[in-house]
């Protein structure tokens, strides 16, 4: 009996960690086939049992099985944030230039990138927090610059600006082509280049 | 060359020869000497540092016999291994140097390190690993109150955005051509033309070169292709004499002598 | 008593299914927020020996909490799902010197297997995201330091730091000593010579 038991138990451990792992529900022949010639059935219910009043619970539908969260639940698992949505290439350029040229208008930008940069862009930017504007630029015109504020150091995880990796890093890294310099303001010199 | 010695005409040649051939399998000198350590079968801290400089210094000689070039890398650890072994069979102490004993301890420091790190690689391979063993909820129910921001942007993306920005301006800026740092051709004609007369016999031509002329990657390659060209001109142009022993081996040049 | 006895009955089924739902491991701090007043890092014992025995169990490392299906199944799951790829010894040799030594700077790293990081080496165990730049060194050059990400102790399923194999004994050897280097021979100047 003490077997059985713990063959049981160790079988219901097997399938409990198969339908976690699993990406899509698991049909039930396929779960018999993974315990071998003990019938699957009993132990199913014995693991919908066991989850039964938890937060998540063990549901059949279709003849495959599957960990769903508790429906009484849901209302508190709700999103609070919408959907997170991919930033566009153009996006990440943007910051990355921000990060490393601040304070830098935003022709800079669209002289570094070589494309012209969409107010959305730096909306974007905005709304996630990472930049803000700067102070204006004492130059004809007075453009606006930007820089990245304090959420940006803690998204990425940078104790300070001074952490981002340089030139020599960035090619050590194999994150910038060998003979590539670092990406510089067209028409601005640029300390330490002849 | 006692490691060819020791090798040659018993059973055990094969795995040595196999090692010899095989430079490609190291990590580096160190990684190298590790392996070599580990075959004296003892306690690093106990390890015949003269026998493994002895070992070692074969290995390379033997490599760069095969092979003719090898990395700076291992030429310098042969450097300081040949110094090493100097230091160790001459008692006699040097006043402002390193002593043998410290120089050994440093040795053996660096292998012993090398070689718990190594240890710990695999400790930490062995490990039950995500993906691997141990898996993750596959069918995340992806609610984004875990989410801190709205974006999932790592670091690395952003490096990465940074550096494709740097690559694609390079490739739009004017083309420079970056100022070479080889040795020309010319230059070595020069250089050799007038080493010629201070030579009294034979000299390989590899001495010639300005000293410490290794281990400069390109540029060394560069010195050494320049002058066996300018050796070549000369001789031609019947200023010098060239010769080789056999195929490989070092080529030595002398001064045209008026036959008597 | 019932109402309490309830109230932490409820916040552990809602911190199982908050957990349950989510791939990645979720912040001790989050986890805090969403159980309000309530202290959560007991709740958070509870969970854990609730499934101490289970086919997947909760796990914290660096700070941050998941399930895992249990390290004894791996091998009657492993046919699911595809073998991460294999990684170059420079590579794994690397991570181990990061691991140990961290932070480190590439020269340090470089010293320690006595050899140039090929390019490429830092950049794929940044992309696994098992690594990124840390503070810089307050030394000479202001070099960059590479640490270890709270990804990679969720990979090998490490607590902390502190749960590396062998890291005790190490240390006690001296053998996580990262500077050391070989003394330098007078007259001995093959490397770097103009």
């Amino acid at each position: 009996m003490s077997d059985l038991f713990d063959s049981d138990f160790q079988l219901i451990r097997l399938l409990e960690a198969i339908l976690f792992s699993s990406a899509e529900p698991v049909a039930e022949s396929v779960l018999q086939e993974r315990v071998g010639a003990v019938p699957v059935r009993p132990l199913l219910a014995q693991l919908e049992n066991l989850y039964r009043h938890r937060g998540i619970n063990l549901v059949a539908s279709g003849g495959r099985w599957a960990f769903r969260t508790a429906a009484d639940l849901g209302d508190r698992l709700r999103t609070e944030i919408e959907v997170t949505a991919k930033l566009s290439r153009a996006a990440v350029e943007t910051l990355a230039i921000i990060a490393y040229h601040q304070p830098v208008t935003r022709a800079e930008i669209e002289a570094i990138r070589g494309v012209a940069t969409s107010k959305g862009t730096l909306d974007i930017l905005m709304e996630a927090g990472w930049v803000m504007p700067g102070r204006r630029r004492e130059t004809p015109g007075r453009p606006l610059t930007w820089v990245t504020t304090s959420d940006f150091l803690d998204h990425f995880g940078l104790g300070s600006l001074r952490d981002l990796p340089g030139v020599d890093d960035l090619r050590a890294a194999g994150l910038l082509d060998r003979s590539a310099p670092m990406p510089r303001i067209p028409g601005l010199s640029v300390e330490g280049e002849g | 060359m006692a490691f060819m010695e020791d090798g040659a005409g018993t059973g055990d040649a094969a795995p040595e020869e196999a090692l010899l051939l095989d430079i490609d399998g190291y990590e580096g000198p160190i990684d190298l000497l590790l392996s070599l350590a580990r075959d004296q079968k003892v306690d690093l801290t106990r390890i015949s540092i003269l026998q493994l400089a002895e070992q070692y210094l074969a290995f390379v000689t033997e490599a760069r016999r095969l092979r003719l070039e090898l990395a700076a890398d291992y030429l310098v650890m042969a450097a300081w291994l040949a110094y090493l072994k100097s230091r160790l069979l001459l008692p006699d102490p040097q006043p402002d140097e390193p002593s043998a004993e410290v120089l050994a301890a440093a040795l053996t420091f660096q292998l012993q390190r090398l070689e718990a790190m190594q240890g710990a690689a695999a400790r930490l391979l062995a490990r039950p690993r995500l993906g691997r063993d141990r898996f993750a909820r596959g069918a995340p129910e992806d609610l984004p109150i875990f989410a801190r921001s709205r974006h999932d942007l790592g670091l690395y993306d952003l490096l990465k955005a940074y550096g494709a920005v740097g690559s694609r301006q390079a490739r739009i800026s004017p083309f420079t051509i970056p100022v070479t740092e080889l040795y020309s051709i010319e230059e070595a004609v020069a250089r050799l033309e007038a080493m010629l007369g201070r030579l009294p016999d034979w000299a390989q031509l590899e001495a010639l070169l300005p000293a410490g002329w290794r281990g400069q990657g390109v540029k060394a390659r560069s010195l050494l292709a320049s002058s066996f060209v300018a050796a070549l001109e000369l001789a031609k142009g019947g200023h010098l004499e060239l010769r080789q022993e056999t195929a490989f081996a070092p080529i030595q040049v002398r001064a045209r002598r008026e036959q008597a």
